[in-house]
C-alpha cells in the first residue's frame, strides 16, 4: 500500500477517492477547533457529509481544466489539489494563503490549478463558468469548466440565465448541482415549485443526471460521462448530486430546521466509511492500510496547521495593493483613486 | 427602563407592527424556519403563522419586485433582504420600481413598502459580504433611507417607516445586533425627519450613523480627555438629509469630521461634506474632515479589516489635522 | 348595429372585440404621423398587428383584476379602458395624460382600472404582478393579474424567479407571453436554447396553452379558460401567444434583421381583417356596419387628438412633485432632500 | 482631419481593436444583426463575423458574467450593455467579482474586462431610460470609469481601456452619438490618466465630462461675453479622479462650479467638491459651486426634462453665486 501512502492511485483510483475525503473531512473538522479557538475568523460553511460531490467530480477533470466553486468549498480547492497549507494558512489570513488572506474560507484561489474561487454569492459564479468556457470554445481548446453550486441557486434568475446561455452557444461547462435539500434553513420543496430539477435542465435542452452525492464512485463515474460528452462537442451537461450536509449551514447556525432522525439518517451514507467499507469488503484496501492512511492525513493537517501558524501577515502598509494592477512605470505604487 | 440588544429592539418593532396591522407581513430568505439569519425574526413564525412570516426561494429581484407589488396591492410588506450585499440582485426593482412607480404614474401608485436590510463590515467576512451601500443608495430621489444607532431607533423607526406612503430602506448595521443598551419600556415611534444630537460639545463636530456611530462617540469621550469638546450628530436618515441641524451644530464649532464606513470616493461623506462647504463656508475654520473606508474589497484578515475600517484613532487624527481646536493638540 | 356604434356588444363579443382591435391600430397609426411632426417623441413601439393579443386578453377580465404591460402598451391600454384622450394627451406630455406627461409612451399608468404600467425594463413588471397578485391571496380576493410581456423577457433571470414565485405560491397570475419571434433584432431562436416556451412553464409546474395570437377569438376563448381556472384556485397560468409585429420595433429602428416576405406572409394574417371578415362571412357585420364602426373610431381618435392638443403643460415648478409624498403637515411642500 | 461623428468615432476604435487583436471580442444585445442599439457596431458583424459579434440574450447579469469569465479565460472581451438603465440587473456581477477578483484572489486573477454603455437623459426616454449613473460606478474599488466627450476620446480610449488588465466601464452619453467633429486621421490611444483642460481661463473653472462638457463650454463662451472667462476641465476619467489637474485650476482661478448630470445628493459632484475644498480650501474664494440633475426620475415631458437637466444657463448662474469674478457680474 505504499502506493496509497505516497498517494498514488490503485486499481480503479478508489482508494485515491477515498484518501482524498478523509483528507477533507479531517480539513474541516480541524476548522471547527481552529474556529473555536478564534484562528479562523469570519464566515465557515463545513462541507462535512458532501466529500463524495466535490471528489468524484474533481477526478473527473483533467488538469487544465477549470473549476468554480462557492463559499462551500474546501473540499473543492482540496481536492483540485491546492496544498492543505495553503488553504489552511488563507483561513487563518496569512500572506502564506492560497488568496493571501485576502479571500478567507469562502474565497480560495488558486490560478495553477484553475481554481477560479469561491464566491460568497450564490449563482454567482456561474456566469464566470459560462465565460471561461466561451474562451475555451473561441480558442479551440478542449477544456471543460466545473461549476459547483447548490441547490438554492436554482432559484436565482443567474442560474437560468447560465444555463439558457450555456446551451444556446454550446459552451463545456459542467453544472454539478449539489442538492443537499437545504438552502440555508430552507428546504428545497419551499424554494421549488418543481423540485425535479432535472426538468429545469431539460427546458434548456440541456442533458442531466442524477447521481448518488454519497457514493463518491458513481458521482465520478457520472462526471466522467459527462466530461468526455462535453469534450466530444456536446454541450453542457447537468449533474444534479443528492447529498447533505451533516452540519449546520454556518458556524452560527443553530440548525433549527432540520430533523434529528433526518440528519441521523442521512449519515448512514456517509460517503466515508460507505466507500471504506466497499473498499475493505472488496479487499483492495486492509484495515491496516486504513489506519495509515489516516494517521498519514493527520500528519498532514498538523503539518498544515503549523504552517498556517508560522505563516506571516501582510504588512498594513499594503493594504491597498491588488485593488487595480500598477501601470508599469508605476510599479511599486498603486493607482490614484 | 429594560436592557436589551439591538437585535431584541428591532424584533419588538417587527412584533408591534405584525400585530396591529393586518396588512404587514415579513418576507425574505429565511426570515422564518431559520429564525432569520442575524435571528432577528426568530420567533416571529411561531407567532404569526407562515403567510405572515414568508420564507422566500433565492431570488431577490423577484421577492423585492413581490414587496413593491404587494405594496400595490394594498399590503405593508416588509421585505428583508438578508444583507446589503445580496441587494444588487434587486437594485433594478428598488430605483426603476420602488423609486420610480409614484413620480412615473403622475402620484397615482405609491409604493408603501419597507426593505430591511444588515449593511457594514467588522466581522472579517470578505469583500463580497462586507460591503456598506447605504450612502450610495441615499443618491436615490424617492427612497428615504434610515440608519438606525440606537436601541431607541432600532425600536422606534419601522413604525413610521410603515406609515410613510413611500418606499423606505432600513440599514441595521451588523456589529450591532449584539450590542446591549436601555430602551424606555413605553419607547414608541421615533421623528424620522432629524438628525440627533448625540452628545454636545462645542469643538467639533463630528458626524456619524449607524455603525460608525459608537466610533465617532468613542473618539469625542476620547477628545474630551484631552480637552477637545466634540460635538456627535447621528444623521439617522440618510435621504432626506437633514442638512439644518448639521449646520446649526457646525455654526457653533466651525469644524466638522464626518465618520462614515463607505468607501470616501462619491460617498455620503462627500456629500456631507459638499452641502456644509456650500451653506456654511465662511462658518468654517477647515475644510470638513472625512473618515471613511479606505478603498479596497474588504479583506478577510483580521488586521487588514481592522486598518480599512474607520477607527476612534483616526477620527481623533482627523480631528488634529483640521488644526485650531482647543485642548491639547490646538 | 346602434348596439355597436355605441360600444356594447353583440353576440359573443367578437364585433366588441373587433371595435376594440381597430381603435388601437387607428390609434397608433397616427401615433406615427404625430411622431413625424415631432409632438411625440421618445421611444415609441407600435403593436400593430399584435391587436388581438391585447384585446383578447383584457376581454377575459373583469373590471378589478389588474394588468401589468410593457413599454409597447397603448394596446393594452386601451383595450383596458383608458380613455384615448388620456393615453394620447400622455404621450404628448400633458397634464391631461393618464400619467400627468411624467410618463409617456412607455409608461402609461392608470389607478381606476388597475392598469399598473408601463414599464420599460424588460422583464421588469413581472415581480409588480408576482406581488399584486400575493395581495389578492393574503386577501382572499378572487382577482386576477394579468402580465405581458414579450418572447425576450424569457431569458432575463426575473422570468425565471417570478415563475417559481408565482407557481411555488400558486398565486393568481396569467403570465402573457406576447411571442412575436424578435426581441429588437434578435429572433428568438438566437436567444433561446428551447424555443419551445411551454416547456419552460412546465418546468415551474405552470399549465401552459399556445394559442394563435391572431386570432383575437382563440386569444380571448383561452385566456378566459385560465383565468376561469386561476380564479378558483388553479394558480398561475402561462399563455403563450404567436403573433408578429408589422412594423419595426420602435421608431429608431431600420429593421434590418427581418425578411421582407416574412413580414409579408404575417401581414396575411392580421387580425383585424381576418376577424373583421369572419364576422362578414357569419352576417354578424354588414359591410355598412363596418364603415361607420370605422368612421366612429376615427373621430374618437380626432377627438383625442384634439383633447391632447389643447391640453396643458406641467408648471415647471412642479418638477419635484411626486418624488415623494409631502408629509400631512406639509402638504403643499416637497420633501427636503 | 475628417469629419465624423462621435459614433463613427466609437466604431472606428471597435473595428481596430478587433483588427489588432483576436482575443477582442464584442458582445451585447442586438449589437450584431441589429446594429447595436445606437448603431455604433453597425456593419461589424459582416465584417468580423458572429462569432466575434456575438448577440446575445436579455440575461445582462449572465453575459457580463461571462465577459468577466472570458477574461479570465485570456480574452478581451468588450461587452456592451444596451444602456446604463439596464447595467443595474450586472451590478452584482460588476461589483462582486469584476471589481473584487484581483484583491480577492490576492493578486492572482486580473479581468482585462471592458464593459461600454450608454448613458444619460435629454431624449425624452422618461425615468427607466435616462438613468447618468457614472458617477454613482466611480464609488467602486477596483474599476476605471472612463466618460468620453470628444472625438479623439471617443476614438482613443478604448485602446488603452483594453490594454489595462483591470476592468473598465466607458459610459457614452446618448446625446452625442450624432455629432459632428473633427478628427485626426491619425488619431490613436489617449491617456486616461488625466483631466484635460479644454478650455483656459482665469475667472472660474467649469469641471464637467460626457454629457456635460458640451454645457460647461457653452456656458463658458457665453461667460465670456460678459467679460468672465472660465477655465474648463474635462474630467474625461472618472475613476481614478485626476485631483492634481483640477487642484492646478483652481489654484488658478480661486473658483469652481462642477457641471455633473447625476443627481445632485452623493453624486460624483459632490466628491469633486469635498476633494477640492480638502485640499485647497485657502486657494477657494468662494464654496465649489454644483450645477447638477434635479432629484427627480426623470419626467418625460420636454420642459420638464430640461428643466431637470443642466442647462448653461444654470452653469451661468451659479458662477455668478460665486461672486467675485471679473465681468459684468462681480
Ligand atoms: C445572492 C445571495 N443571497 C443570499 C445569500 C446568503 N446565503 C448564503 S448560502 C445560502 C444558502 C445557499 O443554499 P444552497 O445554494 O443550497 O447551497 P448550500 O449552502 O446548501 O451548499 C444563502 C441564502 C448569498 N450568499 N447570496
Ligand atoms: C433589461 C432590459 N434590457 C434591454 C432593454 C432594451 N430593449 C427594449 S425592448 C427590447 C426587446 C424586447 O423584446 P420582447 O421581450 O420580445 O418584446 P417585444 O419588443 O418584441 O414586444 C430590448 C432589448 C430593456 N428595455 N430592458
Ligand atoms: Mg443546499
Ligand atoms: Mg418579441
Amino acid at each position: 500500500m505504499t502506493a496509497v501512502a505516497s498517494g498514488g492511485r490503485v486499481g480503479d483510483g478508489s482508494v485515491a477517492m477515498l484518501r482524498q475525503m478523509i483528507r477533507i473531512r479531517r480539513f474541516e473538522e480541524r476548522c471547527v477547533e481552529l474556529y473555536s479557538r478564534g484562528d479562523i475568523r469570519g464566515f465557515l460553511h463545513l462541507a462535512i457529509g458532501e466529500e463524495a460531490c466535490a471528489v468524484g467530480v474533481t477526478e473527473a477533470l483533467d488538469t487544465d481544466d477549470a473549476v468554480v466553486a462557492t463559499y462551500r468549498e474546501h473540499g473543492h480547492a482540496l481536492a483540485r489539489g491546492l496544498s492543505m497549507g495553503a488553504v489552511m494558512a488563507e483561513l487563518e489570513g496569512k500572506v502564506e494563503g492560497c488568496s493571501r488572506g485576502r479571500g478567507g474560507s469562502m474565497h480560495l484561489f488558486d490560478a495553477p490549478t484553475r481554481f477560479y474561487g469561491g464566491n460568497a454569492i450564490v449563482a454567482g459564479g456561474l456566469p464566470l463558468a459560462v465565460g471561461l468556457a466561451l474562451a475555451d470554445r473561441m480558442n479551440g481548446r478542449e477544456r471543460v469548466t466545473a461549476c459547483f453550486f447548490g441547490d438554492g441557486a436554482v432559484a436565482e434568475g443567474e442560474f437560468h440565465e447560465c444555463l439558457n446561455l450555456a446551451s444556446l452557444w454550446h459552451l463545456p461547462v459542467l453544472f454539478c448541482c449539489e442538492n443537499n435539500l437545504y438552502a440555508m434553513g430552507t428546504a428545497l420543496r419551499l424554494t421549488e415549485s418543481e423540485t425535479d430539477l432535472s426538468l429545469k435542465a431539460a427546458s434548456y435542452r440541456i442533458p442531466s443526471w442524477e447521481v448518488d452525492g454519497m457514493d463518491v464512485r458513481a458521482v465520478r463515474e457520472a462526471a466522467a460521462r459527462a466530461v468526455e460528452a462535453i469534450r466530444s462537442g456536446g454541450g453542457p451537461h447537468f449533474l444534479e448530486m443528492r447529498t447533505y450536509r451533516f452540519r449546520a449551514h454556518s458556524m452560527y447556525d443553530p440548525d433549527r430546521y432540520r430533523q434529528k432522525d433526518e440528519i441521523e439518517s442521512w449519515k448512514q451514507h456517509d460517503p466515508i466509511p460507505t466507500l471504506s467499507e466497499a473498499l475493505l469488503a472488496e479487499g483492495v484496501l486492509t484495515a491496516a492500510d486504513l489506519v495509515s492512511m489516516e494517521e498519514a492525513v493527520d500528519a498532514e493537517v498538523d503539518d498544515a496547521v503549523s504552517f498556517a501558524e508560522s505563516g506571516t501577515i501582510e504588512p498594513v502598509e499594503d493594504l491597498e495593493r491588488f485593488v487595480t494592477t500598477p501601470a508599469p512605470a508605476d510599479a511599486d505604487g498603486g493607482r490614484r483613486s | 427602563m429594560t436592557t436589551v440588544t439591538f437585535r431584541d429592539a428591532l424584533r419588538e418593532a417587527l412584533r408591534e407592527a405584525l400585530r396591529s396591522d393586518d396588512r404587514v407581513f415579513l418576507m425574505g430568505e429565511d426570515v422564518g424556519r431559520y429564525g432569520g439569519c442575524y435571528a432577528v425574526s426568530l420567533g416571529l413564525l411561531e407567532e404569526f403563522g407562515p403567510e405572515r412570516i414568508r420564507d422566500t426561494p433565492l431570488s431577490e429581484s423577484a421577492f423585492v419586485g413581490a414587496g413593491i407589488g404587494a405594496a400595490l396591492g394594498g399590503m405593508r410588506p416588509i421585505v428583508e433582504i438578508m444583507t446589503v450585499n445580496f441587494s444588487l440582485l434587486a437594485l433594478d426593482q428598488i430605483v426603476n420600481n420602488a423609486a420610480s412607480l409614484l413620480y412615473m404614474s403622475g402620484g397615482q401608485f405609491n409604493v408603501p413598502l419597507v426593505i430591511r436590510m444588515t449593511t457594514g463590515a467588522g466581522r472579517q467576512l470578505g469583500a463580497q459580504h462586507s460591503h456598506s451601500l447605504e450612502g450610495w443608495y441615499a443618491h436615490i430621489p424617492g427612497l428615504r433611507i434610515l440608519t438606525p444607532a440606537t436601541h431607541a431607533d432600532a425600536r422606534g423607526m419601522l413604525r413610521p417607516a410603515l406609515a410613510d406612503p413611500d418606499p423606505v430602506l432600513i440599514f441595521e448595521h451588523g456589529s450591532l445586533y449584539n450590542v446591549r443598551g436601555e430602551l424606555d419600556d413605553h419607547a414608541g415611534p421615533v421623528d424620522l425627519d432629524h438628525a440627533a444630537v448625540r452628545r454636545p460639545g462645542r469643538d467639533v463636530t463630528l458626524i456619524a450613523y449607524g455603525g460608525t456611530l459608537r466610533v465617532a462617540l468613542e473618539a469625542a469621550d476620547r477628545l474630551s480627555g484631552a480637552g477637545v469638546e466634540a460635538e456627535v450628530v447621528d444623521l439617522r436618515t440618510l435621504r432626506p438629509l437633514d442638512t439644518a441641524t448639521l449646520l446649526d451644530s457646525v455654526a457653533r464649532t466651525h469644524r466638522a469630521v464626518v465618520v462614515d464606513e463607505g468607501w470616501r470616493s462619491g460617498s455620503i461623506s462627500a456629500e456631507i461634506s459638499a452641502r456644509i462647504t456650500e451653506e456654511a463656508f465662511y462658518d468654517l475654520d477647515a475644510p470638513v474632515g472625512r473618515v471613511c473606508s479606505a478603498e479596497v474589497p474588504m479583506p478577510y484578515a483580521r488586521h487588514l479589516e481592522e486598518a480599512a475600517l474607520p477607527r476612534a484613532e483616526d477620527v481623533i487624527a482627523a480631528v488634529g489635522r483640521l488644526g485650531g481646536c482647543g485642548g491639547s493638540d490646538g
